[in-house]
């Protein structure tokens, strides 16, 4: 390993590091607003939109994500009509389009992620809040969500890993990310263990950043689902 | 198969799952690259085709030795080399002096200039200047890569990992301009319905500080024998005519250059 | 269309099964990576512990395709050194095929060991206790008490983990495996119908996720008879 | 008293599951301040007929009114009948606060978040206002020191206090209760049922589905006795207790110790 060619270098990885944080956490924010949404329709089961949301997480969660790149991004270019519309100069951006392709796919997760939890809520609390004379809107925004989003924590921490994971696939069409900055410093060096190896260092950095900050949050979040301390137990948290 | 011992069998076999094939001395795996036209590229069949894969042929056919297409992307072929994963390349690898620093070349088989491409009419001049701001695509770890990173500072470069990519993209109007092998780009791109509409700009670069002096067969450091065979390989195919014979089934042109 | 027909022997016939040989392969071999890491991290040897621990912690930080790339190279140059060093081999060849494999089995093989872990920790203790206090031996313990609710606890998360692995297998398209991904996309971008091969692609992926889906629910169903009747 | 100016009428409710009819015809008129025992053993339908007061079940047929105001029902699609005006239900609603047999106070809140959530977002008082008057309830429950704890962390008669001091805070005409002390440990009941006993005494109307005898013979002024979808009878707890009419009553007694 040549370190001083990954320090000269650093700026590439810089670069790549800035891209893929922005690009994960614009797909996790824009799939986390598409998601919520689709999960309440189809939890709800709704009659025209159940089917719909189901045909759209099942084709997005079945196949893989590459491929879902590839198509938009290479696939799109194929049709004059993209080429001539509003849209191409998004699409024209490997960038967008792996913005797009994510998103999508995150939202498909996610979805599934928040319908379950959604349909997780004790039925009790839910007539509870029926019994206060609640509206299905207040119900839905004051007690289904935020405890259904509590006991989604822990599926959606691994979707954001999982996102992470699947964000090297931008790489794959010419966006400089994470992997895309160390295969330019293989390829202008012509080895393999500089940049790779340091693709894989940041890579796991990130995930144990994510992770802790996970668990810091869940921490706070789940103060009402920990097991209760023996003796007298400690008050909430102000909020 | 020459195991030393019988153990080894289960060692390999625990490894390989059923791939495991002790190199004979007299075979030889040949990296390519098949996506590289007209020089390599596949058929429909998944047959591989085009210049390299004749040469390759060619040279072992005269050294007597069985060979083995191994395809390999082209940004992880010299690492390739170097994990043995073959024993020499055939995929228009430009001779330079970067290069040379880890891996050794035989002579050149051919040398061919490099050019920008665009949309007819586009550009007229292809300097730096000129193409500041614009989109320059071009196959990642290339001479070419190497030549618009270091001298085209301003504009921006777009680095794919094969070269049909950087083609797909230029007519999708990703692109501005592309650079390649002047050859590769003409008999590739421009001469095939892809191309209609795009053409050549500006003027032949060959500066050997980038270029180098044209395309060699690489080997691994210090292997100085099979360079030395493959030397005389390649002497003896443009000898006897076959390199003639392959080239004007591809080129109209002469290609190996002066 | 007429293309994709043109061309349907090199996307579906070879490319399509070298994507499923890829798939079971690496699924033999996760399967028994899972099995050695939930039992490294059962055991009470420390050392066991902390190298089923470091595997995890490390397949789950690195995104498949990096170590992919890594595993490619580092598994030949391995290879090479051990058969140098050994004297026991002068070359054996991984091939794009057996690294594909090899790679997706090892990094599947860490979600499987949760899968095989968690399951394992599911079998109520006293079920293990009564099957000793009947003078059962080990073997026989895991053999009849272990192993039927093992599969059964696991199936769930097996099934999980195996939709996820199938559509790793597109990642093998990147080291110059010729599976279903790289052959739709090579020869798209070759005929310039990129979206109608990839779209191709997609579907076949579709297909065998909804037949996995089908085999694997219709074994949950069978193997959790008797596991409650609500 | 007539019913015209009664806070609680409900007439001749019919419910079904499936084939199943589990209330027959069964009404009740709550006058300001009376607190109605109903009692019944399990599957006599006493917990549906509550449910079916504050629309929780749909009633088949039969008529609910609050302050003399009707619940409008008609008949919906799949020829149930179903309420005309949702608005009117959740406002109606507002005014039947129901304290349930397994407490359902929302886990993810904080007891005094528990009090405060429907006074604030559903009878649009202040925030200030809502946590004043909570703080006051909390304290008239005797969990007042608790109001900062996440439900899991208490004990069940406390949290059943926090559910009734949440039920209190809407300031409701009518209190209906689910069994709330059947889900508590033996020595956990008393403190629940001393806090009924000073609901009662200040005048609130109750209805109270239970199993405490004791409660239903001193602090309630009217006993309902369901068996199998009926009232099998009702009338003054003193005289049902001591001298039962029915045969069905009189068993039931004597298998119910308090």
């Amino acid at each position: 390993m040549d370190y001083t060619l990954i320090s000269d270098n650093y700026n590439f990885l810089l670069l790549g590091l800035i891209n893929t944080i922005c690009l994960v956490s614009l797909a996790l924010l824009f799939g986390g607003i598409i998601s919520i949404p689709l999960a309440i329709l189809s939890a709800d089961r709704h009659r025209i939109f159940g089917p719909i949301i189901w045909g759209y997480t099942y084709f997005f969660r079945g196949t893989p994500l590459l491929i879902q790149a590839y198509l938009i991004y290479y696939g799109m270019g194929q049709f004059e009509f993209v080429q001539n519309s509003f849209a191409w100069p998004i699409l024209r951006s490997a960038w967008w389009c792996a913005l797009i392709a994510f998103s999508l796919n995150t939202a498909a997760y996610t979805t599934e992620i928040f319908r379950g939890a959604i349909e997780a809520t004790p039925l009790g609390e839910v007539e509870a809040a029926k019994a206060c004379g609640m509206s299905r809107f207040t119900m839905m925004r004051r007690v289904i969500l935020p405890s259904a989003f509590r006991r989604a924590l822990p599926a959606y921490s691994n979707e954001v890993i999982f996102m992470l994971h699947g964000s090297v696939v931008a790489s794959t069409i010419s966006v400089i990310d994470i992997l895309g900055a160390g295969r330019v410093i293989n390829g202008k060096f012509y080895v393999f263990r500089e940049g790779l190896y340091s693709a894989a260092v940041i890579y796991l950095a990130l995930v144990i950043l994510i992770t802790q900050g996970f668990r810091i949050w869940e921490k706070h979040w789940h103060a009402h689902l920990r097991a209760r301390p023996t003796g007298t137990p400690a008050p909430a948290p102000k909020h | 198969m020459r195991f030393a011992k019988i153990g080894s069998l289960v060692l390999a076999g625990a490894f390989s799952l059923g791939l495991g094939a002790a190199a004979q001395a007299e075979d030889m795996r040949i990296g390519v690259e098949g996506a590289y036209p007209p020089f390599s590229e596949k058929t429909a069949s998944g047959e591989l085709i085009g210049f390299d894969i004749d040469i390759a042929n060619a040279i072992c056919a005269e050294m007597k030795v069985t060979c083995t297409m191994v395809e390999q992307d082209w940004d992880g072929m010299i690492p390739a080399l170097q994990a043995k994963k073959f024993d020499a390349i055939v995929a228009s690898m430009s001779i330079t002096p970067d290069r040379m620093k880890v891996v050794d070349f035989t002579n050149k088989y051919y040398n061919t200039p490099a050019k920008f491409v665009a949309k007819e009419g586009m550009f007229t001049s292809d300097t730096p200047e000129a193409l500041a701001g614009k989109r320059i695509g071009v196959q990642r770890a290339t001479i070419h890569d190497d030549f618009v990173t270091t001298k085209y500072t301003n504009s921006e470069i777009v680095r794919y990992a094969t070269q049909d990519e950087v083609y797909l993209d230029l007519t999708a109007g990703r692109l501005d301009a592309i650079i390649a092998d002047s050859l590769a780009m003409d008999e590739g791109f421009l001469s095939r319905d892809a191309g209609k509409g795009y053409a050549f700009f500006g003027v032949d670069h060959n500066d050997p500080e980038f270029f180098g002096e044209g395309a060699g067969i690489t080997v691994r450091k210090g292997e100085d024998a099979l360079r030395e065979r493959l030397n005389g390989a390649i002497a003896a195919i443009r000898a006897n005519g076959t390199y003639d014979t392959i080239m004007k089934k591809y080129f109209k042109i002469d290609i190996y250059g002066g | 269309m007429e293309n994709i027909w043109e061309y349907r022997d090199l996307i579906f016939i070879k490319g399509g099964l070298l994507t499923i040989q890829v798939g079971l392969g690496s699924l033999v071999i996760a399967t028994i990576f899972g099995l050695l890491g939930a039992w490294a991290k059962l055991t009470t040897n420390f050392l066991l512990n902390w190298l089923a621990m470091g595997y995890t912690t490390i397949i789950r930080g690195i995104p498949d395709l990096v170590l992919m790339l890594i595993i490619f190279f580092e598994g030949q140059i391995f290879l090479n050194f051990a058969g140098e060093w050994t004297g026991l081999w002068t070359y054996v060849e991984i091939s794009p095929l057996t690294a594909g494999i090899g790679t997706i089995g090892f990094i599947m093989g860490a979600y499987y060991t949760e899968t095989f872990r968690g399951a394992f920790l599911s079998i109520p203790n006293g079920q293990i206790e009564a099957g000793i206090a009947c003078g059962m031996s080990r073997p026989l313990i895991f053999r009849r008490i272990i192993w039927p609710q093992l599969v059964r606890y696991a199936l769930p998360s097996f099934t999980n983990n195996w939709l996820v692995q199938l559509k790793t297998t597109a990642l093998v398209s990147v080291i110059g495996l010729q599976d279903i991904v790289y052959n739709a996309n090579s020869i798209g971008r070759k005929l310039r119908e990129p979206f109608t091969f990839l779209f191709a692609a997609l579907l076949f992926y579709l297909v065998l996720t909804a037949v996995s889906e089908i085999v694997l629910r219709s074994m949950e169903k069978k193997y959790s008879a008797g596991v409650r009747r609500v | 008293m007539s019913q015209a100016n009664a806070t609680l009428v409900v007439e001749d409710i019919h419910k079904s599951f499936g084939a199943v009819e589990v209330l027959k015809g069964i009404s009740l008129t709550a006058q300001k301040g009376d607190v109605v025992s109903i009692l019944g053993s399990s599957g006599s339908g006493k917990s549906t007929f509550l449910r079916c007061i504050n629309l929780l079940e749909t009633p088949n047929s039969g008529i609910v009114s609050v302050n003399g105001e009707v619940i409008e029902m008609r008949s919906g699609s799949n020829g149930q009948p179903m309420p005309v005006s949702r608005k009117q239900v959740e406002r109606l609603r507002t005014r039947l606060a129901m304290v349930f047999q397994s407490f359902n106070l929302w886990s993810h809140m904080t007891v005094l978040q528990n009090v405060i959530e429907a006074p604030i977002h559903v009878l649009g008082i202040s925030k200030a206002e809502a946590t004043e008057q909570a703080k006051a309830l909390l304290d008239k429950v005797g969990i007042l020191e608790r109001m900062d704890y996440y439900p899991a962390h208490l004990s069940g008669g406390q949290q059943q206090r926090a559910a009734i001091a949440r039920a209190l805070a809407m300031n409701p005409d009518v209190m209906l209760f689910d069994e709330p002390t059947s889900a508590l440990d033996p020595e956990l009941v008393g403190e629940v049922l001393k806090v009924m006993r000073d609901l009662a005494d200040e005048g609130r109307t109750m209805l109270v589905v239970t199993h405490e005898m004791s409660f239903a013979r001193d602090v309630s002024n009217k006993v309902m006795f369901l068996h199998q979808g009926r009232v099998e009878e009702e009338g003054d707890p003193q005289q049902m207790f001591s001298a039962p009419k029915t045969e069905r009553f009189k068993g039931f007694l004597a298998n119910t110790r308090d």
